[in-house]
């Protein structure tokens, strides 16, 4: 190590020290984007980001359809088994008997939001929803229905 | 000199005669051990809470977070509850351990710690023991802490605890030697070991401000060493978390860890204690030369206030430093002792010893 | 010009220049530190030639009498309050001329070398070594004390061990490097053993004080120096007789002259600088540094001196008649000249026209290291185009070595001693003074002086004229004679050798510092150089053309021719002495005793020791707190005592 | 009994109790830590003889340096749980009887030897000012002589203690 | 003061801590507890010299003298402590009794 080395080390030792400490001071003096949310309070103006995974969901538009084929590929995806579904035998306007699901069971206390499920589905049928307070005092609770009931499976999906 | 406006000198001197008048000299010792004793412990506890909550709070103000805001005005009850959670726990004892030693080890780094707090002085004849070798007994106190971590470390019977008490003893005993060097180098420059004389030496200007570039390094230079003889972070390799889970206090819980963690704040507050004294003035207000109206509007602030309030501006400082930085490797670690702060403190050293025979200072 | 600051530069420098590529060069700059030394050593020539021409012609002489000066004298080693080592710097008309010759010489050395040895792997250690042979030679010569002298002798036989074994690889020229320093360190015991015989008579090892204690018969030295005898002569004769030997070894003299032939195994230039110039005449330079000693206080000792001188040259003109490795024709063609300078000393005596002796020698030393330089260095040039030491493998070499040629044929005239070259002075002043004083010593001197001429021009014509040479890699036509480096310092010499005869000696060096006028006798010219134009017809009628006319003669004569060939068997004769007397006669019954009486009593008394320290041997149990319980109750028990009785 | 004699008393018995748990434990770490007591006793021997400044200094270098040293090197050495073993009893028994013998003797010695104390002595007291000017100048009563010896000791003891101690790494 | 305790029971408390140092020294059967016994020795000569110093001579003599031994008390232990630890590399002990190289 040569002595222009070792000073050198010296300066870019306290140059590091003050920039770094500058970035930590300005953070400090500087209040106003202060990244806590003081949750409860603002829980109405809570906004979450798009891509939060909250839980699965299924949606259904007003007539009460959803997009569900029942191929079961979001079954066969879910790494821990957090999905079931159960198929029947429906009776369509032109008489054949086809595969449409029965009950769409979703386990949220398994879940790992892994989002695997929604890549694996053909049809869009279900989505990750932001809603994240999960919080109930039974354990049966966090195992959901997705289908509603009497639901049907959009018109055109195959 | 208006200095003795909020001398507390008469204060003190009036509470041991008024004992004087009413016990034998042996009873008055005893009564001024004992109250002292439970000021100080008083003193410790709530220094560590404000401690502790500041430290939570300017973590988070760095991470622009908003740190503990809900239990009390501004979250300060956090604190309190903090500790009523440790009081309350259960203290477990390993079954291998040395149980006498595992139990004595926080008691011996607590009371060390708060030994060191004696010859400090809190403001204008505001201290318990102004002996003459002050700072040399604060120094020579300190080195005593290391005993309790690694006896600490060793009885835990945990590889993980002796591991990060040696860590930290080899730290300590290696940074020991630069934070003395700096040391040396006020003591040179006032004189005396004694903390009255060397506040008493900033009458006129604090040190800082006096010694022109070499103890502006030797402050720089003291305030690292400090931070890495606290085992706080940049320098917390002993209770690395990824490596060593806590270091040596991993096997304590409840009080016992309580009281390793008050150490901890108590030792923080003794090193930027000596640092406002040596280098900030101590409890001496700011003076500027011989500017006398100046320095008789400065003189109306109280001196604890000037003596506080420097002490937590370097506590600031340390705790600035303990959010900005990463924690250094080993080599690193041992490299910035030896390679840099030793050669530099010892040079610096010198330049001082000449400064200060030359009259160069202020 | 003659301040102690000055001359110590000279000496100096070629130390400066070793250490220098010693410790950095080697490492840093080896091929660079050629240069380096030659240019070092050039400004030691410079001023010793500036040294000279002051001393000479401008400070001097005074009063008729070249002065010794001694501008520093430095006290070393003290013994006794008359007694001390010294290291110093002397002034006188020999010592002036020998610097001038030890630095001229190594200065053309350094030039040769830097492209006889271009591309060696050792190159920097090379000059290192010469540099510490120039530095040591040059202290040899101003030694103002005989001690000092000795000091720098056996660096001188160091330096020239390290330089004759500079091919280390080659077992011959370890072997070389060997015999010669066990030769020469042979013959040093006896210049040791001399110098202290001296000094013990004399009180004092500083030449001058010697000299003049030695050689004035009223002081109670000289008295007691000669009072002392041993075998009928005085203690001072033996300690002159010693010092000679010594010098005898350095300078080859029979019989110590076995060394020199092999140590040609060194390179050329080495061969050039040592082995021709300047440390084989070292011999010399020392009877010449105690001439007075010699011719005044024990005259027969050198006239001794003298017969050794031209037997050796004799003998060696002899056996040189036969060899056919160049190196070697030319290393016995250098015992044959020295021994021709000890014979001038020989014959010679102290002061005026009856030192002409003295004076001759000198000069002989002078032109002998220029044109014996030159024909080393052309023999260099020589061996580096063929590749080859014997002479068998040259011939017809002087239409491609042009220059050479030249030089080695002048070189040959000059030792040859034919008018107006070099070597025809000095010879002419050694036969003349020879004639004066030793009708014998002339004779032989006389003939040796034809030999030399048939000798040196049978190396010519083998060398240059003869058969065509062929070169061995007969595929492609050879490189050049040299480069430039190699040339100058042979037209340097050669200059010198056809010119340094005209240098007025009688007026520059004389036994006794004082110039006389020489005597010029045209019969002895004649006959000297009728019988060397005699003996070089002889020898062209032989070697110019290749015929087997020597063939003829060497067959006639077979006898002699082998024994000369076998260079009289005295390599032969010492092996005989020292395997077969030495080492199984004496050496067994040493060995025996050694073995027996004294091992025998050293291991009986081991083995007594041994037997007793078995029986207390526990009490060292090596358990430490034992020995402090031990010290603990020995301190009790001393306070007992103490304290108690 | 005074303050003073208590405080004395107190600081002797911790002394010599730390010394005999120091020579007596059988777990290593614990004779450190008796050691490291008895070392405290003695700075606080010296604090109670008002010299403040000797005091600080065996506290730096026994406890901060030397018992620090010592319970590095157990930590290197030994594991924890470790006894160390028995004394050789015979030599035990020697070592108790030429010790006792000793201290019998000294302590007789200093029954029979009464020293002249000096008022001046005890008033006296030390400033740090002066040791350094004696440590630091020549003539009499000063001590720089020793004080370079000592330096260039502490020198040489650290250059033995690397050498001794380096892990000479061997290539193969 | 001072002088309500006399010399003598310094110099008893001395005597007593040299000879327990001298015990363990010579019945420890590790070298890091003999290394600890020698200290007590070494302190029990400070105490001595302090003890003079403060009773007897009104002078910093006796003060500068314990500063020596102990600063060569330091660089005893560093040497002693790296011999001690260079010898468990090689023979993985520190029982002086397993240390007897020097026999005979």
């Amino acid at each position: 190590m040569t002595l222009g080395n070792y000073f050198g080390n010296i300066y870019k030792g306290l140059k590091s020290l003050a920039a770094g400490m500058r970035l930590t001071g300005l953070y400090f003096v500087r209040r106003g984007d202060s990244l806590t949310q003081e949750y409860p309070e603002n829980r109405e103006s809570l906004k979450l980001a798009e891509r939060f995974r909250g839980e699965v969901v299924m949606p259904h538009n007003e007539s009460n359809e959803h997009r569900c084929t029942g191929c079961t590929a979001c079954e066969l995806a879910c790494p821990n088994g957090s999905i079931k579904i159960l198929t029947k035998f429906v009776v369509n306007e032109e008489g054949k008997k086809k595969k449409a699901i029965d009950t769409f069971v979703y386990h949220l206390d398994t879940c790992t939001m892994c989002n695997l499920c929604i890549v694996a589905c053909p049809t869009d049928a279900i989505i990750m929803a932001n809603n994240f307070e999960h919080s109930v005092f039974d354990r049966t609770k966090l195992l959901k229905v997705l289908n509603k009931p009497e639901s049907k499976i959009m018109t055109g999906v195959e | 000199m208006i200095l003795s406006i909020y001398n507390f000198t008469s204060l003190t001197d009036k509470f041991h005669n008024f004992l004087l008048a009413h016990m034998s000299e042996g009873i008055v010792l005893a009564t001024e051990l004992i109250v002292t004793g439970l000021l100080v412990i008083t003193f410790v506890a709530v220094l560590a809470m404000v401690l502790i909550y500041l430290e939570r709070k300017v973590a988070a103000y760095m991470q622009l977070r908003l740190g503990p805001n809900r239990v009390g005005i501004y979250g300060t009850g956090q604190v309190v509850a903090d500790v009523l959670k440790l009081v309350l726990k259960e203290g477990i004892t390993p079954d291998g351990a040395d149980k006498l030693m595992f139990n004595l080890a926080p008691y011996v780094v607590l009371s060390t710690c708060m030994m060191a707090l004696a010859p400090i002085a809190f403001g204008n004849g505001l201290v318990l023991w102004d002996l003459n070798i002050g700072v040399l007994y604060i120094t020579s106190i300190t080195s005593l802490g290391v005993i309790g971590i690694l006896i600490a470390g060793w009885s835990s019977n945990n590889k993980y605890s002796m591991l990060g008490a040696m860590r930290s003893g080899a730290q300590i005993v290696s940074y020991e030697l630069s934070a003395g060097l700096c040391i040396i180098s006020i003591v040179v420059l006032s004189g005396s070991m004694q903390i009255s004389d060397i506040v008493n030496s900033q009458a006129d200007g604090w040190w800082i401000f006096k010694g022109h570039i070499p103890v502006i390094i030797a402050f720089v230079i003291f305030i690292i060493a400090a931070t890495a003889e606290l085992n706080r972070a940049p320098f917390d390799l002993a209770e690395a978390e990824s490596e060593l889970t806590a270091g040596f206090h991993t096997e304590y819980s409840g009080m016992k860890f309580a009281m390793f963690f008050l150490a901890e704040y108590i030792n923080m507050f003794v090193l930027c204690a000596m640092a406002a004294t040596l280098f900030l003035g101590g409890w001496m207000p700011f003076h500027i030369g011989h500017w006398t109206s100046f320095n008789n509007v400065m003189d109306y602030i109280p001196s604890p206030l000037w003596f506080f309030g420097k002490t937590f501006f370097i506590i600031f400082i340390i705790m600035w430093f303990r959010w900005t930085f990463p924690r250094l490797r080993v080599d690193q670690l041992l490299d910035l002792e030896w390679k840099y702060l030793l050669p530099i403190s010892m040079v610096n050293l010198l330049a001082i010893a000449l400064m200060n025979i030359l009259g160069w200072h202020f | 010009m003659l301040n102690a600051s000055t001359l110590l530069l000279i000496p100096l420098l070629p130390l400066f220049s070793f250490l220098f590529i010693t410790f950095f060069g080697k490492k840093h700059l080896p091929k660079a530190s050629g240069i380096i030394s030659v240019f070092i050593l050039g400004v030691s020539t410079l001023l010793s030639l500036a040294v000279a021409y002051n001393y000479f012609f401008v400070v001097g002489m005074t009063n008729g009498i070249y002065q010794a000066i001694s501008p520093m004298k430095l006290e070393w080693l003290r013994f006794s309050p008359g007694l001390s080592i010294d290291m110093g710097i002397i002034l006188d008309p020999i010592s002036v001329m020998m610097l001038v010759v030890v630095t001229f010489i190594s200065l053309m050395v350094h030039i040769y070398s830097l492209g006889y040895m271009k591309g060696e792997e050792r190159f920097a250690v090379y000059y290192s070594f010469l540099d510490l042979f120039t530095f040591s030679m040059l202290g040899l010569v101003i030694a103002t004390n005989l001690f000092q002298m000795y000091f720098f002798w056996e660096l001188v036989g160091v330096s020239s061990y390290l330089l004759i074994g500079y091919y280390f690889t080659k077992p011959s020229a370890v072997a070389a490097a060997k015999k010669a320093f066990i030769v020469t360190r042979f013959a040093d015991l006896g210049f040791l053993i001399g110098i202290l015989i001296l000094s013990f008579h004399a009180g004092t090892l500083d030449i001058q004080t010697l000299i003049a204690r030695l050689t004035t018969s009223d002081t109670t030295f000289y008295a007691s120096a000669t009072f002392t005898g041993f075998m009928g002569a005085s203690s001072l004769t033996w300690g002159l007789a010693l010092v000679f030997i010594g010098g005898a070894g350095k300078s080859a003299m029979f019989p110590l002259h076995i060394w020199l032939p092999d140590a040609m195994e060194g390179p050329t230039p080495v061969s050039a600088l040592i082995h021709a110039a300047t440390m084989v005449v070292a011999g010399v330079y020392l009877v010449a540094r105690l001439f007075p000693v010699y011719a005044i206080s024990s005259p027969h000792l050198l006239e001794i001196i003298g017969y050794i001188g031209i037997i050796s040259s004799a003998l060696a003109a002899i056996i040189a008649c036969t060899q056919t490795d160049i190196k070697r024709v030319l290393a016995y063609s250098t015992i044959s000249q020295i021994g021709y300078m000890l014979a001038a000393l020989g014959v010679s005596q102290y002061g005026g026209l009856n030192g002409e002796g003295f004076s001759a020698s000198m000069f002989h030393l002078f032109t002998h290291a220029f044109f014996k330089a030159l024909l080393f260095l052309c023999a260099g040039s020589v061996i580096h185009y063929v590749h080859s030491n014997e002479v068998k493998d040259m011939g017809g070499l002087r239409k491609k070595m042009p220059i050479t040629h030249l030089c080695f044929l002048l070189a040959c005239l000059a030792i040859a001693g034919i008018p107006p070259l070099s070597g025809f002075f000095s010879k002419e002043e050694i036969l003349a003074s020879a004639f004066a004083h030793n009708q014998t010593i002339f004779y032989i001197a006389w003939l040796t002086a034809g030999l030399t001429s048939f000798y040196m021009f049978r190396l010519y014509f083998l060398t240059f004229w003869n058969k065509e040479y062929l070169s061995h890699h007969d595929t492609h036509e050879h490189h050049s004679e040299g480069s430039w480096n190699m040339k100058l310092p042979l037209i340097i010499l050669m200059l010198g050798a056809v010119g340094a005869g005209f240098v007025p000696f009688h007026q520059l060096v004389t036994s006794d510092c004082q110039p006389y006028e020489s005597e010029f006798h045209l019969n002895i010219t004649l006959m000297a150089v009728g019988l060397s134009l005699f003996a070089i017809i002889i020898a062209t009628i032989f070697y110019r053309k290749k015929n087997n006319l020597s063939d003829k003669i060497s067959n006639n004569i077979s006898q002699l021719y082998n024994f000369a060939y076998h260079k009289f068997y005295f390599d032969e004769m010492y092996q005989f002495v020292s395997q077969k007397i030495l080492f199984n006669v004496v050496g067994a019954f040493s060995s025996w005793f050694d073995k027996k009486i004294v091992n025998g009593a050293v291991n009986t008394t081991a083995f007594l020791t041994e037997a007793f320290s078995e029986t207390i041997k526990p009490v060292q149990s090596g358990k430490v707190q034992g020995y402090a319980l031990a010290f603990l109750f020995g301190i009790l028990g001393l306070i007992v005592i103490l304290f108690f009785f | 009994m005074t303050a003073y004699q208590i405080w004395f008393y107190i600081i002797a018995s911790m002394i010599l109790g730390g010394a005999l748990l120091a020579v007596t434990a059988r777990k290593i770490f614990r004779a450190a830590i008796a050691l490291l007591v008895s070392l405290i006793g003695i700075a606080a021997l010296y604090y109670w003889m008002h010299y403040e400044f000797i005091a600080a200094v065996q506290t730096i270098v026994y406890v901060g340096g030397i018992v620090v040293l010592i319970i590095f090197s157990i930590f290197l050495t030994h594991n924890p749980g470790h006894t160390i073993e028995e004394p050789v009893s015979i030599r035990e028994a020697f070592a108790f009887t030429g010790c006792f013998a000793g201290f019998a003797f000294v302590f007789s010695l200093l029954n029979r030897y009464s020293f002249e104390q000096t008022g001046d002595a005890l008033n006296h007291t030390m400033q740090v000012a002066d040791v350094g000017r004696a440590l630091l100048s020549t003539g009499n009563g000063s001590y720089l002589l020793p004080f370079e010896a000592v330096s260039l000791l502490l020198l040489a003891a650290m250059v033995g203690c690397i050498v001794i101690a380096i892990k000479i790494r061997t290539h193969k | 003061m001072i002088d309500q305790v006399p010399l003598t029971h310094i110099l008893f408390l001395s005597t007593a801590l040299f000879f327990i140092g001298a015990y363990g020294f010579l019945t420890r059967r590790n070298m890091i507890t003999m290394l600890m016994s020698v200290e007590l020795i070494l302190n029990s000569v400070n105490i001595n010299l302090v003890a003079f110093n403060r009773y007897l001579h009104p002078n910093i003599d006796g003060v500068i003298f314990t500063l020596f031994i102990i600063t060569i008390a330091a660089a005893e232990a560093a040497v002693a402590i790296a011999i001690i630890i260079s010898l468990y590399r090689k023979i993985n002990s520190i029982d002086p009794e397993q240390v007897d190289e020097l026999k005979f």
